[in-house]
């Protein structure tokens, strides 16, 4: 089935959610409002014909003003891809899990709260997964400041004093 | 089954009240001898049967993601070498086709045989450490040695075309690093010519051992659908039976071109996708492996192999998913580029923290010496899984 | 008299005329002396010859650096340097037992040594119940690996130290009954009567004396009394990749050398046994060869056994613990019983 | 390590001694097999057949509690530090500490960005030989071990 096939079978259950459809990009992607999320997902992972059985890839991304999740979904059974996409704003940064759908985005969905502090709400254990615990702040973030100290540990090296990331 | 959720557990424990007692929590790693790396693993076990099997990650999280934001295309390429250090070839070969595609890059011939020969050999050698770590998780040392000593031979060859043993940084973009030198082809050659017979050498020690049958066989069963519901791939994928590999079913480079089995499990000894399929799926697509090489170096064109743009390469503005088939499964690279030299985010879709994550839905129920077999199974490496 | 007392009287004439209890206690402690000699030397010689023989069925060469030709002190090195490394107690162990777990199992390995037939002269004790006494004696050490594990208040240890009794229990019961099989074909308990029982060729050992039962019983011991010493497929209780170092997790220095002596002399204990019981003890296997000393068979013959041990060793897998009590209680068990009941059998009629 | 090391100044028994000690020491390291990264492979390789570690008396324990020698082998991260240095603790004294390859050393390849790289594991454990490369060859462990020998036969090393 072919994304603009994809995208009207969405359409056409839920009329008000996609944002953007770019079908002209390398691989075509959909972009999503985050309230009706989940249910949008399990409508592509039940419906016959669509059958989007695994989840490939989740990822976080910081896009400058807003923060988005990035989902490639594809479909052993009629090898069919899709990407759909939701951004949310710095300030409420949260999406719906679809951790109840596909298992393997529990820990995906774990760490993009991890690097990028976007929360899922309904995800049954929303943790750091990489970081400590006590870790403070999102590394992924653009704006992201590295912490001199963690728990008494130097974490700058001795020589990186001074330089800066336009040098090269 | 497959249109409802997937419960937490596949596998309920049968206890009689009477026999009820206390559970007890046992920290399993960092540092364990069979942890493969810096794994941690929160057991709950009810004497030696464990109710609840919680994987700790991220003692060796190096920041993959953030460097790649922050340095050149080229410069990102040994980063990833650095990802899975077992299978350094594969990763290369990932991130430098999903850049090509971007760029809408021609590599030539040559350059393209010369991948395929290097990712085969590195799948063979990664293949062959997870056989042995296997053994010695299931108490057999020697299989260990013996790969190894078989190991180094791959290794030779690949200090000869690139000078490194562990991190090639060998795939470039447009080709490769260097060309093979003089008579490395019939190298290769007569280390096929060796390596066919080792294989039996393995299924006399290990595979076919009676005990090692005994201690793997029906043990950690992963169904087709849990399997593909958690994101399980590669030969842990197929293992539970699903016909599945991206080299045939989604092919890069010039995969299409040759002719080879793809191996599932049969659940010859026990269940199918028990840890002893898994294992064999990785002994039988060592000789797979060997069949692409021997294709790939009849063929092997002359002319020149290296790469063709500059370092300092600009990608068009764009995404993209490339997805390969490494020797652990699935390795996915994100990459989105504004257009400068520098990416905007490579996000690495790493198999082995999938197949790790399933290990919660199978480990309750399991004994401890079940447990250790069932993560040698998996075959993850940290480095991958926490990038 | 003792025949160790009449051979230290043979070769130390002036012994005889001293006060009975003096040269009582001067031999006893001799003879102690000179088993935890033969201990140490023989743990010294088999822990290289380990190291040597695994490194070549491995494709290198094991130790050869230390001491020269072909790392001959390498065991030398590594027990000075366990001699003067630090002796760590963890905080919350319990320390009265955590010190004495070691020396239980080194004294249950040397206790066994007592009643070893080394010739048709020299047994150090010659009791009537020799075998009976070694069985006994041998059970003594799971003990030691209980008390080992349970003091060191780490959970791997007490992992270790639960499968150690559990296995060693269990193992004692084939061994055992593989071991009467002989007892009521030769008609003794004494270790110098069995030997003695064997006099002949090779093919009146009790190795092939009822072939086929007894080379089953000689299996089934030999199964089984891999399992006492906790020697691969049965090393469970220190079962590397599960449980870490097993029960001996928290032991250093001179201590966890203790457990490693201990082991080492438990394999030749139960190589020697077999020796003794099943394979003539100190006879040679031909009349023509009877001008080699009883006490080189012996040993030779013990050493046979433990090379076939560390052969094991390098090459199979461990079992599961389910496994494990599946291959006592469900197969060695009944077959020994049935060995017996044929042996019986074959007695009255 | 104590009385030994008090009393063998300007004794020629004891000085003799603690040599013979040393030369114990020295001949049989027992690493800790302390596999954290990239480097662990090259660490497994140099102890398997080709190079085979056990040449020179050293075999991999599994507990901290019976090795002499921690060879730190891959990049330390912040969540790891913590547990590495109480491994080192639990170890028995005389103690040596082999950081092998540059992750170990200083940080490697992350130590611009890596947030979450300890830049070297010397500020968590006292390092005696410092092994480079990345990976370093199982040749350049092999030396280093041999620098850790002659480091404890003269008496320098663990101190």
């Amino acid at each position: 089935m072919t994304a603009q096939e994809i995208h009207n079978k969405i359409q056409e259950k839920f009329p008000d959610t996609i944002i953007e459809f770019n079908d002209s990009v390398l691989q075509p992607f959909i972009k999503l409002t985050a309230n009706q999320f989940n249910e949008v997902c399990q409508f592509l992972r039940d419906t016959d014909g669509l059958d989007f059985d695994a989840l490939m890839n989740l990822s976080g991304v910081d896009y400058g003003e807003e923060l988005g999740t990035v989902y490639h979904l594809y479909s052993m059974q009629h090898r069919h891809k899709i990407v759909l996409k939701v951004n949310v704003t710095r300030e409420n940064a949260e999406i719906p899990t679809v951790a109840d759908l596909w298992r393997t985005a529990d820990w995906h969905e774990r760490e993009v709260f991890d690097l990028y502090g976007i929360n899922f709400t309904n995800h049954p254990d929303m943790r750091r997964i990489l970081l400590p615990d006590d870790w403070e702040g999102y590394p992924l973030r653009k704006d992201y400041v590295q912490p001199e100290v963690y728990n008494g540990i130097t974490i700058a090296h001795p020589d990186m004093k001074g330089d800066s990331d336009e040098e090269k | 089954m497959k249109k409802s959720n997937i419960p937490e557990s596949q596998f309920e424990l049968q206890v009689p009240d009477s026999l009820k007692t206390e559970e007890m929590t046992l920290s399993m790693g960092p540092q364990h001898p069979s942890t493969h790396g810096v794994l941690q693993v929160i057991l709950k076990t009810d004497g030696e049967i464990i109710t609840s099997a919680k994987p700790q990650i991220g003692y060796l999280h190096r920041c993959f993601e953030k460097h790649a934001e922050n340095i050149t295309w080229h410069q990102v390429i040994p980063f990833t070498d650095r990802l899975d250090y077992i299978a350094s070839m594969n990763n290369n070969l990932g991130y430098v086709i999903g850049l090509e595609r971007m760029m809408n890059l021609e590599v030539n011939e040559r350059a393209e045989h010369l991948r395929v020969v290097v990712s085969e050999l590195n799948r063979i050698a990664s293949h062959l450490i997870a056989l042995g770590t296997y053994g010695l998780d299931i108490g057999a040392y020697t299989p260990f040695l013996y790969v190894f000593r078989d190991r180094e031979k791959i290794l030779d060859l690949f200090e000869e075309i690139c000078g490194a043993r562990l991190l090639y940084n060998y795939i470039w973009v447009g080709g490769v690093a260097y060309d093979a030198p003089d008579g490395w082809r019939e190298k290769v050659l007569e280390f096929c010519d060796y390596f066919d017979p080792k294989v039996k050498e393995y299924n006399d020690i290990l595979t076919f051992n009676k005990i090692f049958i005994e201690r793997t066989a029906n043990v950690g069963v992963i169904p087709a659908e849990v399997g593909i519901n958690y994101g399980v791939s590669g030969p842990s994928l197929r293992g539970s039976g699903v016909d599945f590999d991206l080299r045939r079913d989604d092919p890069y480079s010039i995969y299409d071109r040759f002719d080879f089995n793809v191996i599932t499990g049969k659940g010859e000894m026990g269940t199918v996708g028990d840890t002893w399929d898994r294992y064999w799926v990785r002994v039988a697509e060592m000789v797979e492996s060997v069949k692409i090489i021997r294709q790939a170096l009849e063929n092997l064109p002359e002319g020149d192999a290296k790469e063709t743009v500059p370092r300092n390469i600009k990608v068009p503005a764009g995404e993209y998913y490339m997805r390969t088939e490494t020797p652990r499964g699935e390795l996915g690279f994100y990459i989105i580029s504004d257009g400068s030299k520098m990416p905007n985010r490579v996000k690495v879709r790493s198999p082995a923290f999938c197949n790790l994550s399933v290990l919660p839905a199978v480990a309750p129920g399991v004994m401890i010496a079940d447990l250790v077999a069932i993560i040698g199974s998996l075959d993850i490496v940290l480095g991958e899984v926490d990038r | 008299m003792e025949p160790l007392v009449q051979f230290f009287f043979n070769l130390l004439p002036f012994l005889s005329d001293w006060p009975e209890w003096l040269a009582l206690t001067v031999i006893g402690v001799a003879a102690a002396i000179m088993m935890f000699g033969f201990i140490a030397i023989f743990a010294l010689i088999a822990i290289w010859l380990e190291r040597k023989i695994s490194g070549h069925m491995q494709d290198r060469l094991g130790p050869m650096e230390v001491g020269g030709w072909h790392g001959w002190a390498q065991t030398i090195a590594d027990t000075v340097k366990l001699l003067v490394k630090e002796d760590i107690i963890p905080e919350k162990a319990d320390r009265p037992l955590f010190k004495l777990a070691p020396m239980i199992v080194f004294t249950a390995a040397l206790s066994g040594f007592a009643v070893l037939p080394w010739s048709s002269e020299f047994i150090p004790a010659d009791l009537d119940v020799g075998l009976l006494y070694i069985l006994s004696i041998s059970s003594f050490a799971v003990i030691g690996i209980l008390m080992g594990g349970w003091s060191s208040n780490n959970k791997w240890s007490l992992y270790g130290a639960m499968r150690g009794v559990s296995q060693v229990v269990s193992y004692e019961i084939p061994a055992a009954l593989a071991l009467l099989a002989v007892i009521m074909s030769a008609g003794t308990m004494s270790m110098r009567g069995l030997v003695m029982a064997q006099s002949g060729n090779i093919l009146d050992w009790n190795v092939f004396n009822f072939f086929p039962l007894t080379t089953i019983a000689f299996f089934i011991y030999f199964i089984a009394s891999l399992a006492e010493v906790n020697r691969t497929p049965f090393d469970l209780p220190e079962g590397e990749s599960e449980l870490v170092g097993g029960f001996h997790t928290e032991y250093s220095a001179m201590r966890f050398a203790f457990f490693f002596l201990g082991e080492y002399a438990n394999m030749f204990v139960v190589s020697a046994i077999a020796a003794t019981v099943f394979l003539g003890g100190w006879l040679p296997p031909f009349e023509a060869l009877g001008f080699i000393p009883g006490p080189l068979w012996f040993v030779g013959k013990a050493l046979l056994l433990v090379f076939v041990q560390m052969w094991l060793r390098w090459t199979l897998p461990r079992l599961r613990v389910d496994q494990l009590m599946y291959t006592c209680w469900k197969v060695l068990t009944p077959f020994s019983m049935a060995i017996i009941l044929l042996i019986g059998l074959w007695k009255v009629l | 390590m104590g009385w030994f090391d008090t009393h063998n100044e300007n004794n020629i028994f004891f000085g003799k001694l603690e040599s013979f000690f040393n030369w114990g020491r020295a001949g049989s390291p027992w690493p800790i097999g302390f596999g954290l990264a990239c480097c662990a492979i090259e660490m497994m390789a140099t102890g398997a057949s080709h190079y085979d570690l056990d040449r020179f008396g050293t075999f991999f324990r599994p507990s901290p509690r019976q090795s002499d020698v921690m060879i730190v082998a891959g990049t330390v991260t912040l969540k790891m530090a913590p547990l590495l240095r109480r491994l080192y603790e639990q170890m028995p004294e005389p103690k040596y500490v082999i950081s092998m390859g540059s992750c170990a050393n200083c940080g490697g390849p992350y130590w611009r960005y890596g947030y979450h790289v300890l830049k070297g594991v010397d500020q968590i454990v006292p390092v005696d030989v410092y092994v480079p490369g990345c990976p370093p060859r199982p040749e350049a462990l092999i030396d280093g071990l041999i620098q850790l020998k002659e480091k404890i036969k003269s008496g320098q090393a663990g101190k």
